[in-house]
């Protein structure tokens, strides 16, 4: 219980301090900063009570109306730990900044909201309660994106706000239909609408209700999580926020809501089967793959290049949850590699955006000469993303590959490969072109601010770390998750 | 050992005929086109002269440009101890076989085209780029050559080539054996620089192969080049000559075999050599560009020699 | 209920709108109250006054408010003219009554002859978010929908707990207000509601 | 620890220590030297556990089982397949690495050396790993290490479009044979979490047929493209010359033999051989990538994109071996079929070293002249002698001229070839024929292209200010190159020996020795099994240099009178470098006589003046050669690819109503499929 208090009320002590100071201190920004250390090291401390598990499902955190299983503290963890990347490297901490004090108040305030809302929705038992946290995201999320309000940035946020919200309703729709039926199967009982109270009482659930109820719930959460086709918020959104927030929903909050369809997986399986489920994760993961990835092609905007990346991977995420044993380890793997090297990457994005002041690819070169440590990073993130070893996603990519053709499901192994070079391909030939060749006239040559290059080598060194060592503790969370998601 | 000597003094002997034999093909066919021409033991002369004179080196060239006459010589030489010539070499002792004797004459003709480059001269980089482009295409001919003799023999060693020819005169006469020997022999003009290919008499510029490449060499080392490419012909058409109709050639030591061998191999060579004295009465010189087609024509020579053997088999 | 819907399609003026909906909320509420009464539950009095207070009171105001603001804007066209509006409704509604049906037989409570309409509804109001140019009308769909959503789990559940149904109301309030802001914030930016104007972002 | 693991471990300490440290090394000069002392520890601790291996023949095995543990954990296991391959990465890396202290001189305080240094011995350590990796995990680490280090190095000078260009094509088919490599091992694991070599070669004895095939067929497009098979060569001619010539050297000598490893590892060490047809198709496919490799370096007057089509060739040639092996095997003709695969592994190493060779030497005139266009060289030999004497012998040894190492592998291959004649199918035994002939061919322009390479290169005038200017390199790098030089000519000698251990490797395979050990082969010939075939290289050598000697000696001593003077123009006084023969009028026959396979493009414009037709102010004349297979294959590839693409962007059409309607007909379409599904 403790733990979890200091896991969550940290972000919500923040909110309120960036909310009552005013104007913006730069103290604000160091709390925040601490407050997410906290933050971090009450997920690993729950994540690593989780982990030594005596019996399937490994020892629980329950207490009251929360409740913690591996799933829940290694979202937490990734959460926790993308926030904390985010405050520190966000506006706020060091003097010379391309925001005012207002937008960095602003900042403070929902990035930490953002955090608070994303930690609980991976925490609460409760599934509509679950809901309304992913909700309370898309809201905190759109307000942080038109940091400084451009005709883009307001656009963006709309579409975001909109589609999502719709998205979010039909995922709700989901729930009480799920919840309907429960209801009409057992009547009224307390805590009906907790996890494991709903995955105990599935069989003798209606099968072809709850089929209906993952349609919505699958189109709803996925709408959120960025599966094509309902990802088209999720370039725009992606692009115009500041590069923190950016790096918060690229990197954990699509992973937030892939954790509540992987949730609704798991009640649903134990009703009819994994068949059904697990053919329509491939189908939309398979999609957005394809998507994402011809998308990649002749992408013009690094920023939305990398979002659109966040598509493909979902879709990887997606494919893996649909796969048996392997699969959802690979995917949850996948997860946490993808929240580490995408947050990384936006943040470093945001660095390159704020010394060549132009998205465009093409306006962007010698990256590697006008800043060789940022652009070394970006290299490093970009050939993660890609899947190249000794990066963590290579290591996910290959147990996710390995699902599928234990699963006799060559076919689909080898669409995912041919997507997967396409994508290599496109995005490498557009970091090509941003690392190398002469810079533009009238950029600045030279790293500065020291510290956050330090500071942005953490992310890298967990994934080379995850890529060639794959801690045990890790591998043991995530095979508690995958045991905890399979069918007792 | 003393097979060994026997080996040493046949290649001697080869070497000292080889000018004979550049000089017999000239001597008939000037006599062939009419006119007295010169005795065929003239190029002894020739050479003999060449090394008494001094060697003008141009100043663009390297010690390379020095060192190929030794290297065609010394390949030519050396080419000249592996195959058969009067007597069979023992099939217990060989150096090399019929790959090797192709690829240290291609060594030869590798350094020649860089020594043709070395000057600077155009003549000498077009004779090489020419020269290397016959070669590299008669290559192919010459390897499936072998292939149709090692079908028979059931090896490439020489000398194995000539005992199972001896012992199954049958197979000599095969279409096989005579097609291979066809394509054979128009390789052997290819590469000796012979008509159809090229004019060894003429130093036109347009149309000169061999002689552009040596045109730089002067003195002792144009007389070096010279005999090696007569000892290339010599054993060019002792292959052809042997490795096809070997009777007559001394498979063991006694005099009389060897006397004998000695005897049917300077007339094999005279056969061989009148034909192509004859041929160059009879044919004009191919423009470079048609010499493709020959080469070709000698490919698909070979290529049937070696379907048929296969049928035949 | 979904005849109100209906008349958003079927009419053009924002402030009709607006009225639609209003009417919309005091019927659901009314619904949850019936379903209180007769299944003797308690919380959904709570959660029938709280739907009232909400969007039967505070919302219709701060919509008129804005409508107020933005009145001196012209009027847009929707995608989708009147008559094939109502065409395709109906034929949303005849895909919600095909789907639902399944559902009604495995209800056992009285209220399960609602299912069907909230299913409906929920389709319509998707309709209209989709055929819709205006900021504001978008929003008002919206908030359709989310009736529609609660009508289902009233009629489908007897509502969900009270903790849970407070979660929701208040995040949709939450949800409602930022979407107004940025409908201030478009208007501001864009000088227009209009969000065909939002089209700078692509591929 | 054993002391064969220690070795292994002082290689990878060696690797890693010398990018380590040359963080902290002071300046760049320390940098390069720390960075150099790194790669050869490693490189010497590589030799010695794979020479250990070698000549014991025991295994060393080290499993690190919690690296990873979930995707199979990192399992070494070297044995003496693994080990000749090995051996040739740390023994080229050592003299590259050398050679690298001086070449990467002119980079300091101009390029980042400390990350080059990273990339460096990353690269070597990815090379010697996937020698050593004995489970798909590792395997695949240690690949697309050495891939991924080995673009930044291609990288290094980027400031050209070439570079950049030749970058994304390396890195694009590097990825490529990553993608059909994952499949190819899953195929054969017998289960998910069996992933050892040994599973392996269990789960593949009990694989079906088809999937035989597909894995057989998988493994030669990977490990083809890296090797540079045609068509999947496309990187190679524009990789090799962007890269630094060390590095190139590396790339050429070594890492595309890891393409010929993997294939040799994969079709006949886990598969343990196959069907016939699998031997013809490497043998067709080595016959294609051989004379077309060696047609295109014939168009090429760049002096290291000549070098990268000869690679193909070479390639082509080892796979010619291999096949012939395979087939061979097939019909149970082990004794025959092990000289094909002699001849292959043999040829490996050769090439290993006279490509090494001639990219240092490329490299040390690149470094001099800074190009490495073969129109402006020129007159190298007088003014660098060793580099020009080291890269006659490579020139030699890769022309096969005897009695150099290259001569002694292709005969090898040339009496595997000959020996298909036992093959009792006709159909069969014919394609051996033909391919005696391309083989043949294929020397024969190598020989002809060598010739350009280096008398228009090395010999005759300068053609450029630079080339006249040319100082011989460093003797760090001159030495590396007569060592390599000394090499290629021992290896020729020796090849007897050479062959006597490549037979114990061959032995140690199953699928390629089917389990026959050989009888010892003499020391001074290589011998056919029948005995009636034998070649001395050895002899040859003592043979003609004793004629030359002998000759030279004669002469010398009856005295020889030199006098220099002019060459010969026909009367014109003055030479200039503008009367030599060009690398393109070198080439011009053999382009004319293939120009149905080159198509080539042709622009003619003349000027003349307005008076009269027959007064030419100038003529100038274009002509390109652009690889049909490029136009063939890729560029329809690429443009379907970007057709798609520009469909899909339509999606992202910007109106936030049709991103609803996405959302609604994905709701229908998921409705839709679960009411299917009832």
């Amino acid at each position: 219980m403790l733990t979890l208090i200091f896991l969550l009320v940290p972000p919500g002590v923040a909110t309120c301090l960036a909310t009552l100071v005013r104007p913006y201190r730069r103290l604000v920004g160091w709390t925040s900063v601490t407050c997410g250390g906290v933050s971090l090291v009450a997920a690993g401390w729950m994540a690593l009570t989780v982990v030594p598990g005596r019996g399937p499902g490994g020892q629980s955190l329950a207490t009251g109306a929360w409740h913690i299983d591996p799933l829940s503290a290694l979202l937490a963890v990734c959460i926790a730990f993308v926030a904390l990347l985010a405050a520190a490297l966000g506006p706020g901490l060091s003097p010379h900044d391309a925001h005012d004090a207002t937008e960095t108040r602003r900042f403070h305030i929902y990035m930490n909201a953002f955090a608070f809302t994303m930690l609980t929705a991976v925490t609460i038992p409760n599934i509509a309660l679950m809901w309304v946290a992913i909700e309370a995201t898309t809201i905190t999320s759109a307000m942080a994106i038109p940091l400084n309000r451009t005709k883009a940035s307001v656009e963006a946020s709309w579409k975001y706000l909109l589609v999502c919200s719709v998205g979010i309703a039909l995922a709700f729709a989901g729930t009480v239909l799920a919840y309907f039926d429960f209801v009409a199967t057992a009547g009224q009982v307390h805590a009906a609408l907790n996890w494991d109270v709903l995955r105990t009482a599935a069989p003798s659930l209606h099968p072809e209700l709850l089929q209906i109820a993952f349609a919505f719930i699958l189109v709803g959460y996925g709408t959120k999580a960025g599966l094509a086709p309902m990802h088209t918020w999720l370039p725009d959104a992606h692009s115009e926020a500041p590069s923190p927030i950016s790096a918060m929903m690229s990197g954990v909050l699509l992973a937030v809501a892939m954790y509540a369809i992987a949730r609704w997986k798991a009640v649903i399986d134990a009703s009819i089967g994994p068949t059904f489920t697990n053919n329509m994760l491939i189908g939309f993961g398979l999609c957005s793959v394809a998507i994402g990835t011809l998308s990649l092609v002749i992408q013009q905007h690094y920023k939305r290049m990398l979002a659109y990346s966040s598509v493909e991977h979902m879709g990887l995420v997606s494919i893996g949850l649909g796969l048996g044993p392997l699969g959802v380890f690979a995917a949850w793997l996948h997860v946490m590699n993808h929240a580490v090297a995408k947050s990384m990457t936006f943040l470093l994005a945001g660095r390159i955006l704020h010394r060549f002041n132009t998205t465009e690819i093409a306006r962007v070169s010698g990256l590697l000469r006008v800043m060789p440590w940022t652009g070394a990073l970006f290299a490093a993130g970009g050939l993660a993303l890609v899947g190249l070893p000794p990066f963590g996603l290579f290591v996910s990519e290959l147990l996710l590959v390995q699902a599928a053709i234990a699963g006799q499901k060559t076919w689909l192994a080898a669409l995912v490969l041919v997507l997967l070079l396409t994508a290599f391909v496109s995005l490498l030939a557009h970091l090509n072109r941003m690392l190398y060749g002469q810079p533009p006239d009238g950029v600045r040559v030279g790293e500065d601010r020291q510290w956050s290059t330090m500071a942005l080598m953490l992310p890298a060194c967990v994934l080379v770390a995850l890529g060639v060592v794959l801690p045990s503790p890790v591998s043991t969370l995530i095979h508690q998750c995958v045991i905890s998601l399979l069918p007792r | 050992m003393i097979r060994y000597l026997a080996i040493l003094a046949q290649t001697l002997a080869a070497v000292a005929l080889a000018p004979a034999l550049v000089g017999f093909i000239r001597w008939l066919k000037a006599r062939l086109q009419g006119r007295t021409g010169a005795a065929p033991w003239q190029p002894y002369y020739e050479i003999r002269k060449l090394f008494g004179k001094e060697a003008v080196v141009s100043h663009t060239a390297s010690w390379l440009f020095k060192a190929t006459p030794f290297m065609v010589f010394g390949t030519s030489v050396a080419v000249a101890s592996l195959v058969p010539l009067i007597l069979a070499p023992s099939d217990s002792f060989v150096i090399g076989d019929l790959f090797a004797v192709v690829y240290l004459l291609l060594l030869g003709t590798f350094f020649l085209a860089l020594a043709g480059l070395d000057t600077g001269s155009p003549f000498g980089g077009m004779g090489a780029s020419r020269e290397m482009t016959v070669v590299a295409l008669t290559e192919p001919t010459v390897a499936l050559s072998i292939v149709a003799l090692a079908l028979n023999a059931g090896s490439t060693n020489l000398s194995q080539i000539v005992a199972r020819t001896i012992a199954e005169p049958s197979m000599a006469l095969g279409p096989g054996h005579l097609l291979a020997f066809a394509a054979l022999f128009i390789v052997t003009l290819a590469e000796n620089g012979r008509l159809p290919v090229d004019n060894p008499s003429t130093h036109l510029e347009l149309t000169m192969i061999h002689e552009a490449m040596v045109l730089e060499y002067s003195g002792p080392y144009l007389a070096l080049v010279e005999w090696g490419a007569a000892l290339k012909l010599l054993v060019f058409l002792a292959l052809a000559a042997n490795l096809f109709m070997p009777w007559g050639i001394a498979v063991s030591l006694a005099p009389a075999a060897v006397l004998m061998g000695l005897v049917s191999f300077i007339v094999k060579l005279a056969v061989l050599a009148a034909a192509i004295a004859v041929l160059e009465t009879r044919v004009a010189k191919l423009r470079l560009f048609r010499v493709p087609e020959l080469l070709s024509a000698s490919f698909v020579l070979a290529l049937l020699a070696v379907m048929s053997t296969f049928l035949a088999r | 209920m979904l005849l109100t819907a209906l008349i958003v399609l079927w009419r053009k003026s924002v402030p009709a709108y607006i009225t639609a909906y209003k009417w919309q909320s005091w019927l659901l509420a009314a619904v949850t109250a019936t379903i209180g009464y007769f299944g003797g539950d308690r919380q959904l009095y709570w959660v029938a006054v709280v739907l009232v207070a909400l969007k039967g009171v505070a919302i219709p105001f701060l919509l008129r408010a804005m409508q107020r603001r933005f009145s001196a804007l012209p009027e847009t066209k929707p995608y989708v003219n009147t008559e094939t509006s109502l065409l395709i409704a109906s034929l949303l509604v005849l895909f919600a009554y095909v789907l639902a049906r399944p559902w009604v037989m495995v209800s056992r409570l009285p209220t399960r002859e609602g299912l069907p309409l909230a299913t409906s509804l929920l389709f319509v109001s998707l309709f209209i978010i989709v055929s819709r140019k205006k900021a504001t009308t978008q929003v008002i769909g919206f908030l359709m929908l989310e009736n529609a959503i609660g009508l289902l789990a009233a009629v489908g559940t007897y509502g969900v707990p009270l903790l849970v149904e407070l979660g929701v109301f208040l995040d949709a309030l939450m949800g409602f207000l930022v979407m107004q802001i940025f409908v201030y914030h478009i208007h501001e930016t864009f000088d227009s509601i209009d969000v065909e104007q939002l089209t700078r972002l692509r591929h | 620890m054993s002391a064969e693991s220690g070795t292994l471990v002082l290689m990878v300490a060696g690797f890693a220590g010398g990018a380590g440290l040359a963080f902290l090394a002071p300046s760049d000069r320390g940098a390069r030297l720390v960075t150099a002392l790194g790669a050869i520890v490693g490189c010497l601790g590589g030799l010695a556990a794979a020479a250990t291996v070698i000549v014991t023949g025991r295994p060393v095995i080290a499993v690190l089982p919690n690296l990873v543990s979930s995707a199979g954990g990192i399992v070494i296991g070297l044995d003496r397949l693994g080990a000749l391959f090995l051996a040739l990465v740390a023994a080229v890396g050592l003299l590259a690495a050398i050679y690298g202290v001086s070449y990467t001189a002119e980079y300091d305080g101009r390029r980042p050396l400390r990350f080059f240094a990273v990339m460096f011995n990353g690269f070597l350590l990815g090379m010697s790993l996937v020698a050593c990796a004995a489970n798909i995990f590792t395997f695949l680490l240690a690949w697309e290490v050495m891939a991924v280090t080995s673009y930044f190095l291609v990288m290094t000078e980027h400031e050209s479009d070439d570079t950049r260009q030749a970058g994304l094509w390396y890195i694009a088919m590097t990825h490529f044979a990553l993608v059909l490599l994952l499949p190819m091992f899953l195929l054969m694991a017998p289960s998910a979490d069996a992933t050892t070599f040994a599973d392996l070669r269990l789960g593949a004895r009990v694989l079906p047929t088809a999937a035989r095939d597909g894995v057989f067929l998988l493994a030669l497009l990977a490990f083809g493209s890296k090797a540079g098979i045609v068509p999947l060569h496309v990187w190679l001619p524009r990789a090799h010359p962007a890269a630094p010539s060390h590095v190139s050297a590396l790339m050429s000598g070594v890492m595309i033999k890891l393409g010929i490893y993997g294939l040799i590892r994969v079709t006949f060490d886990l598969m343990g051989g196959g069907p016939t047809w699998w031997g013809g198709l490497l043998l067709t496919v080595g016959s294609v990538s051989a004379l077309l490799g060696v047609l295109y370096a014939l168009m090429e007057h760049d002096l290291k994109r000549l070098l990268a089509y000869h690679s193909v060739e070479n390639i082509g040639i080892i796979l010619i071996g291999i096949g012939a092996g395979s087939i061979l095997n097939g019909f149970g003709l082990h004794a025959l079929g092990r000289i094909g695969f002699a001849g292959a592994l043999f040829h490996t190493v050769n090439h290993a070293s006279f490509k090494a060779l001639l990219f240092l030497g490329a490299g040390g005139v690149i470094q001099q002249t800074h190009t490495g266009n073969m129109e402006e060289l020129g007159g190298l030999i007088k003014r660098m002698p060793y580099t020009a004497a080291s890269f006659l012998v490579g020139s030699a040894a890769i022309a096969a001229l005897p009695p150099l190492n290259g001569f002694a592998s292709e005969w090898l291959i040339f009496q595997s070839l000959l020996a298909g004649t036992h093959i009792p199918r006709p159909e069969v035994a014919i394609g051996f024929p033909i391919a005696v002939g391309i083989l043949a061919l294929t020397s024969g322009l190598a020989a002809a292209c060598f010739v350009k390479a280096f008398g228009i290169s090395f010999l005759a005038m300068p053609r450029s200010d630079h080339a006249a200017r040319a100082q011989e390199p460093h003797w760090s790098m001159r030495t590396m190159m007569l060592l390599l030089a000394g090499g290629c000519g021992v290896l020729g000698v020796a090849a007897p020996a050479v062959i006597r251990s490549l037979n114990s490797i061959i032995d140690s395979v199953p699928g390629l020795s089917a389990g026959e050990p050989v009888a010892p082969s003499p020391r001074l010939w290589l011998t056919m099994p029948d005995g009636m075939t034998q070649m001395s290289p050895l002899l040859i050598a003592v043979l003609l240099g004793a004629i030359i000697v002998a000759v030279a000696l004669a002469l010398h001593v009856r005295g020889l009178r030199v006098r220099r003077a002019d060459t010969w123009g026909c009367g014109r006084i003055g030479q200039t470098p503008r009367m030599e023969y060009t690398a393109s009028a070198f080439a011009e026959p053999l382009r004319r006589i293939f120009s149905e396979l080159y198509r080539p493009t042709e622009d003619l414009s003349i000027s003349v003046h307005g008076e009269s037709r027959y007064f030419v102010r100038s003529i100038t004349y274009t002509s390109h050669v652009v690889p049909w297979f490029e136009k063939a294959f890729y560029e329809p590839l690429t443009r379907g690819v970007h057709a798609c693409a520009t469909q899909v962007r339509r999606l992202q059409a910007g109106y936030v109503h049709v991103y609803l309607l996405y959302v609604a007909a994905a709701l229908v379409v998921a409705l839709a499929s679960a009411w299917w599904f009832q």
